[in-house]
């Protein structure tokens, strides 16, 4: 059931039904001994229930500094959020502390995947401890028998066969696409109103790829689950997400329904991505393009548009900082060409 | 068949000895400490003096030194040399209603059976000390005669030698059962050992010797080598006697609230030794020896050093056989010392070794060495020390052995004469020169016909008054001509108990650590 | 699992026969016990005597052999000195032994691994100096000098803990802190770099975006994972606990098996000082086996493919 | 594909050099500077050292039996001429300290020198040659690593009559495996490196390999090997001579005027105090200098 999107007489931002999570002028700084380097520089960002966000970028473009940020979990001492407002069924996640994050919202309203199955489960403690853990902080776990029995409710939903035999297994006996499944399974055991998926395919083969995804639809269906995909991969963004949002150097350049991003792409940072996917078939022999330079240093980040060194269609106007223009319905771009089109 | 003028008093039975005090079962337990450990708990395998801790509580001898050192028959209610000179007879008369712990009674058999394994190189380490017996002959279940083939002075010096072993106890648990669970005509009776630890002994009830006898029911040794830990285990209570109390702390000691101290002689007599037997050394020359023993100030080292722990001596000590109080230790005088090297034609004096024992068998036996050496090298005998731990300390010292070069400097040394003391057998081992494969010199470093002659002849004198004239002969013969090295100190160990503990003490066997009479104030 | 068990145990006696041979002619180069044994005065005849029936004059290699052969029958020959069967003396003296190095380790490990994890959580802060210089300075103390002072201070002037002797506690502590504090450095600088690694694992930072507690995280979690580095070395820690014990046993009057070994060698007790220091050795080769196979345990990852 | 932070794949028996990506970075993060402090106490300790007795202001044999058991100058009673105070035998212990230090350096010195060196070349040749060499080799240190190092010091010192030679010779039978062990786990990784293997295959000879590749690695390690081992063998010097196998007097070493200051805790605290003093300083700083270096040059080492 793809959410309904109404429009918003002047937002910038086309906003979904029921906004659950709503990200307003987002500015996340790491204070290192070389400089502040703004990781998140005015990010403003929105998922509904139900809905799934793709979030896309090269790495370095800010995109897990944002959900960290959300998790409130930046690295120590360096990492501040400057300035704005993650606001999560109402309440603005900057303002809490940080015992008030970790006992009622963290693993209990918003949840993570993180990025390396291999890593991501404790080595020496068994599955079925690790799963039922989130239970036990947030004191959902009545007694140890219904303890177990929730843990394998839970590895049954995410798909692990005859999870009642395994639960005591250790994770270095599952394969990569099984811990991942219980990850997840971890990651949804208090019913999270937002799971934020940081790459949780990248280190997947393709046929695990596609089962995980699977997954998370059937999650998402069910309970109505906020789901924002980080990843590098627009093809798996094309896969799953309703909305896309492509970030580079700390800024969103270009939001919008899937179908517009991929059909319509404004920003041209966007199509070059887009022109850097290998098309199965297509006929037409293209040649992949790189996209030449380097995203440029977040410490002093340079005026105006921060693709214009590596833009194709620099113009002089690109000096001065693009707002983001409205070029469709749902559909943003923050590109002087784009201004044309609002 | 000259009575034994000298013993005539022990031949007299003690008054009192055997007259029945009332002997209340004792109550109480007490808690000792010792700094060394005896390792054996058979008579027969005794291999050195320590032995003698245990030994002595558990098992005794014929006759052994009364309260003020004369000797006491003991087991033996009398006891008689017959043809002292020519072909002496022991005869011994055993004290009556005498029993074993284990209730057994004491008869000539247990000492048959007691000389048969001193015998034995097997068993015994001390069988050399049987080589004059010729038989051993049982006159009835009181009395035995020993026949020697020719008179031997040190039998009589060492207390007849025998311990009361129970024969038919033996050979029935055998050696092994034996060191399992020992059994003497001792005051105190075996209860357990836990080697390095503790030994538990418990007052013997039925002990025949109604008079001396301990008051308290039960006594737990424990072993404490490390001198600070032993006097923190006294000072905390843990223990309430304690042996080698530190000299350091002998004054500190003397000044406790509720503690009383006991300062004697241990038994063990030290000097300086040097090759005067090598006719290439310069301690070859009487006058250098003589210049020796005046550059030391024995009396200053005794003070500071040993914290006046220490008894200067001439030949020998004071209490024992031959002591002559006329013969007064060389006195210290720098100036004739230098005198005497230059007239023995070392004007700028010489270069020596000088070896040093750095464990500490007698206490502070290290820093005293090298106080001696440092005081030589004041008059010019300058010297290159090397501290030797004992194992190595003994290797050197002994002589005609392979291994490490001869010794061939100053050695600081020690011989113990035992207590009350009898030199017959120190003086035979380094007064006398060195005659291979015939046991006579064996560490000795002195080449002296007169001295050996001497020494053969105390061998062999059982007349006690004979054998005090001819110790002190030589004791002057040997001072004068400062033969088989310079005498220095004699140990002072201390003992420290609390108020509460009632102690007399007894000097043989156990040298001062036998608790024939030890109590708690009711 | 059996075949490295199996070469395990087969490393294990190679080591402990070799240990056995360099004993034994080490000891045998140490001078003349028999002279030692015997009384100053007894004649060279006797001596001679001695040292035939003690079977000393035979040729090096021919006395390893009858000592290796009454070894395997459980004879390790009478001590010289105490006279009695030398492997009782051992046998005796041994449980004190690993008493006091099991407590000494206990000590090291329970200061090195609160130390270490804090001084990995909070590090940089003032937490992580004192710690890491309070281990210093067990590195750099001689463990006869800390057993002094302590005896010196809690026995002689406050008078709380025995100065001596075996007993219940109260005896273990001052005997296991001077033998303990020397490795908790090297241990709290393992268990430091172990523990800051694991905190910045992804199974970490997972627990902690399900809002586990930080206690949780650092004390259950990390740990655990923390702990394996200083396991495997634990066999190498009670080995240098055995070594340092040597020394402590003297001081503390402990009636371990160190101090037997150490008077043996004074007194040249052939017998006492092999059987002390072989007992010593397979001692130290087996808990190295334990130590090798209690990974499985604390590690999982080793139980399967171990 | 992003590799794995690390994997905890364990080998049996304790981990030879495990290399982590991660942990390089973390250290160098932290690198502390320049060791200061400890620098200059060792420094203080390496001049009283190498001057001998030349900063003594005594004799430190001479006996001075009237002044016994003086307190250092700023206790009451003590005298600027005996900094420290005197001991049993009124000896200087501030002079006593100053050329203790000459003869714990010595040691050190020797001690390090010559087991490094040993250690060293058996550790390189078992690790190169590997097969039966460095199994024998291997065998040979868990012998000797399998008896309690002071043990076989005892039983040795007894055996070549104990003094300062005695103590290096002893060090040197004890601590050689040590280097032998982790000399050997370095070659192993080393030999690993594609550019050793390139070398051999190009035909270079191996002393030649040795020299140029596997040397400069190892005298990283065996630098920091070596200052660590400073304070360990200074430590065992003094156990030593507390056990009356150590150095012996007329020769002066910490450790043995401890052994001789233990009776004394009660009279002269300082006896026993200041010689104990003298040892955690020295090898405070030697540890400190040891972990300075080995942070520095070779944050991998951190097992040591």
């Amino acid at each position: 059931m793809v959410p309904t999107a109404t429009e918003r007489p002047g937002g910038a931002e086309l906003v979904p039904a029921q906004p659950l999570l709503k990200i307003e002028n987002l500015r996340t700084h790491l204070h290192l001994a070389r400089g502040i380097v703004r990781a998140v520089d005015g990010v403003d960002l929105a998922v509904a229930q139900g809905e799934t966000l793709g979030v896309v970028g090269e790495s370095g473009s800010g995109k897990t500094m944002t959900s960290l940020s959300i998790l409130r979990l930046l690295p120590k001492p360096m990492g501040r959020i400057a300035e704005g407002s993650i606001t999560l069924d109402g309440t603005d996640l900057v303002r809490l502390s940080e015992e008030e994050m970790a006992r009622s919202w963290r693993g209990r309203k918003i949840s993570m995947i993180s990025q390396d199955p291999l890593t991501s489960l404790n080595p020496v403690f068994s599955v079925g401890d690790q799963v039922g853990a989130p239970l036990r902080y947030h004191g959902l776990a009545r007694s140890r028998r219904s303890l177990r029995e929730t843990a394998v409710g839970l590895l049954r939903r995410v798909r692990i066969p005859s999870p009642e035999k395994r639960l005591d297994d250790y994770p270095h006996q599952f394969s990569g696409g099984m811990r991942q499944r219980v990850a997840c399974a971890m990651a949804i055991a208090c019913a999270p109103r937002l799971l934020i998926a940081d790459e949780p395919t990248s280190n997947l083969d393709v046929t695990i790829q596609v089962q995980m995804m699977e997954l998370f639809r059937e999650l998402q269906a069910e309970t109505g689950l906020g789901i924002i995909l980080i990843t590098h991969d627009l093809g798996v963004a094309a896969g799953i997400c309703h909305r896309i949002a492509v970030m580079y150097a700390g800024r969103v350049v270009e939001s919008g329904d899937v179908r517009d991003i991929y059909r319509r792409p404004a920003h041209p940072y966007t199509q070059a991505l887009l022109a850097a996917i290998p098309h199965l078939g297509g006929g037409r022999r293209k040649r992949l393009q790189a996209i030449p330079g380097m995203p440029p240093s977040l410490i002093d980040p340079p005026t105006g548009c921060r693709f214009a060194p590596r833009c194709p269609h620099r113009m002089p106007r690109c000096a001065d900082y693009p707002p983001s223009f409205q070029v469709g319905p749902t559909h943003k771009a923050a590109c002087w060409l784009a201004e044309a089109g609002a | 068949m000259l009575r034994m003028r000298a013993h005539a008093l022990a031949a007299v039975t003690l008054a009192g000895m055997t007259a029945p005090a009332l002997a209340q079962d004792a109550k109480g337990s007490l808690t000792v400490a010792f700094a060394a450990e005896g390792t054996v708990l058979d008579p027969a395998k005794y291999s050195a003096g320590v032995d003698h801790y245990f030994i002595g509580q558990m098992y005794e001898q014929l006759v052994r030194p009364g309260l003020n050192l004369e000797p006491t028959n003991w087991l033996a209610e009398s006891w008689k040399v017959t043809d002292p000179e020519t072909k002496p007879v022991l005869e011994v008369a055993l004290r009556k209603g005498v029993t074993f712990h284990n209730g057994d009674p004491l008869t000539s058999e247990d000492f048959e059976f007691a000389y048969q394994r001193l015998r034995d190189p097997k068993v015994s380490r001390w069988s050399h000390l049987q080589a004059n017996v010729e038989r051993f002959e049982i006159v009835d279940d009181h009395t035995f005669r020993i026949h020697f083939k020719e008179p031997d002075g040190d039998y009589i010096a060492q207390w007849l030698q025998l311990w009361a072993v129970p024969k038919k106890y033996f050979e029935r648990v055998g050696e092994e059962g034996f060191t399992k669970a020992p059994v003497g005509t001792g005051p105190w009776k075996y209860v357990s050992r836990s080697v390095k630890e503790e030994l538990k002994l418990e007052a013997y009830d039925g002990y025949w010797n109604k008079q001396h006898r301990p008051k308290v029911k039960n006594l737990t040794i424990k072993i404490i080598p490390e001198d600070l830990t032993r006097v923190a285990a006294f000072k905390t209570g843990a223990v309430d006697w304690i042996d080698g109390v530190p000299p350091s702390m002998v004054e500190e000691f003397k000044t406790l609230p509720g503690v009383k101290t006991l300062s004697v002689v241990s038994g063990n007599n030290l000097y300086i030794d040097f090759p005067s037997y090598k006719p290439d050394s310069p301690f070859n020359k009487v006058k250098v020896r003589q210049a020796v023993a005046h550059a030391v100030d024995m009396d200053a080292i005794i003070k500071t050093v040993l914290f006046g722990q220490g008894e200067r001596y001439a030949e020998v000590g004071k209490g024992a056989t031959g002591y002559d109080p006329d013969l007064k230790p060389y006195p210290y005088d720098v100036r004739k010392a230098r005198e005497l090297l230059r007239e023995a034609g070392y004007p700028s004096g010489f270069e020596t070794p000088c070896y040093n024992l750095t464990t500490p068998r007698e206490p502070n036996v290290k820093e005293m060495g090298e106080a001696v050496f440092a005081y030589l090298g004041a008059v010019g005998i300058r010297c290159r020390v090397q501290g030797l731990e004992y194992g190595a300390w003994i290797n050197l010292g002994r002589r005609g052995r392979s291994g490490p070069p001869e010794m061939d400097g100053v050695l600081s040394w020690m011989w113990s004469q035992n207590l009350p003391g009898d030199p017959a057998t120190p003086w035979g081992g380094h007064l006398h020169s060195f005659v291979a494969g015939k046991g006579w010199g064996s560490y000795s470093y002195t080449a002296d016909e007169k001295a050996d002659a001497m020494v053969e002849q105390l061998k062999s004198t059982m007349v006690p008054e004979k054998r005090v004239a001819l110790i002190k002969e030589i004791a002057r013969y040997k001072r004068d001509n400062v033969l088989g090295g310079w005498t220095t100190y004699r140990p002072v160990i201390t003992l420290a108990w609390r108020d509460k503990v009632e102690f007399t003490p007894w000097a043989y066997p156990g040298y001062w650590r036998g608790f024939q009479e030890i109590g708690l104030k009711q | 699992m059996v075949g490295f068990v199996g070469k395990r145990v087969l490393h294990g006696l190679v080591s402990i026969v070799g240990a056995s041979i360099l004993i034994f002619v080490i000891s045998r180069l140490s001078g003349d016990p028999i002279v030692l044994m015997l009384p100053v005065e007894a004649p060279p005849h006797v001596i001679e005597a001695m040292r035939r029936n003690l079977g000393l004059d035979l040729p090096l290699w021919r006395q390893y052999l009858i000592f290796a052969g009454h070894a395997l029958t459980g004879d390790f020959g009478m001590s010289y000195r105490w006279q009695t069967p030398a492997l009782d003396l051992v046998l005796d003296r041994l449980p004190a032994t690993i008493e006091l190095a099991v407590a000494g380790l206990v000590f090291s490990v329970c200061l090195a691994v609160p130390l270490g994890v804090l001084s990995a959580v909070h590090r940089g802060s003032w937490i992580d100096t004192v710690g890491k210089g309070f281990a210093m300075l067990g590195q750099a103390m001689p463990g006869f000098w800390v057993g002094l002072l302590l005896i010196l201070v809690f026995s002689i002037r406050l008078n709380w803990l025995p100065a001596f002797g075996h007993g219940g506690i109260s005896h273990l502590i001052m005997p296991a802190i001077a033998l303990g504090w020397y490795p908790v450095a090297a241990q709290t600088r393992i268990v430091r770099s172990a523990m800051l690694d694991v905190l910045e694992s992804d199974y970490i930072r997972m627990g902690r975006a399900l809002g586990a507690p930080e206690r949780v995280l650092v004390w259950k979690y990390a740990f655990r994972n923390a702990a394996v580095p200083l396991v495997t070395m634990l066999g190498v820690y009670f080995a240098s606990m055995l070594g340092g014990a040597f020394v402590i046993e003297v001081i503390f009057a402990w009636p371990g098996l160190g101090r037997t070994v150490v008077e043996a060698v004074f007194s040249r007790d052939f017998p006492v000082v092999q059987a002390g220091v072989l007992f010593t050795s397979i001692l130290f080769v087996t808990c190295n086996l334990l130590v090798d196979l209690s990974y499985g345990l604390i590690d999982p990852r080793i139980r399967r493919d171990g | 594909m992003a590799e794995g932070a690390f994997a905890q794949a364990q080998p049996a028996g304790p981990p030879v050099a495990q290399s982590r990506p991660r942990f390089g970075r973390v250290r160098r993060l932290f690198r502390n500077g320049l060791p200061i402090g400890p620098l200059l106490l060792f420094g203080m300790v390496v001049i009283a050292g190498l001057s001998g007795d030349g900063l003594a202001p005594h004799d430190p044999g001479a006996l001075n039996l009237g002044a016994a058991f003086r307190p250092p100058a700023w206790l009451a009673g003590g005298s600027a001429a005996h900094l420290f105070g005197t001991d049993n035998l009124g000896r200087d212990i501030f002079s006593r300290v100053i050329v203790g230090a000459n003869i714990a350096l010595v040691v050190a010195a020797y001690a390090i020198v010559l087991s490094g060196t040993v250690g060293a070349l058996v550790g390189m040749v078992a690790g190169f040659f590997g097969g039966a060499v460095d199994a024998l080799v291997m065998r040979l240190v868990d012998i000797q690593m399998s008896i309690p190092s002071l043990a076989l010091a005892l039983v040795l010192a007894a055996v070549l009559n104990p003094g300062l030679s005695t103590v290096v010779i002893v060090i040197t039978i004890t601590y050689w495996t040590w280097y032998a062990r982790i000399i050997r786990g370095e070659i192993l990784s080393l030999k690993e490196r594609d550019y050793v293997a390139l070398a051999r295959v190009a035909g270079v000879s191996t002393p030649v390999i040795f020299a140029r590749h596997l040397l400069p690695n190892i005298l990283n390690t065996l630098l920091v090997l070596a200052t660590l081992q400073i304070g360990q063998v200074i430590i065992f010097e003094a156990s030593l001579s507390f056990l009356g196998l150590g150095i012996q007097s007329p020769d002066v070493s910490w450790g043995l005027m401890l052994a001789d200051a233990r009776n004394y805790i009660q009279n002269a605290w300082w006896a026993i105090t200041i010689p104990g003093v003298a040892i955690a300083l020295t090898c405070l700083s030697a540890n400190l200098i040891g972990d300075w270096l080995r942070d520095t040059i070779d944050p991998k080492r951190r097992q040591l």
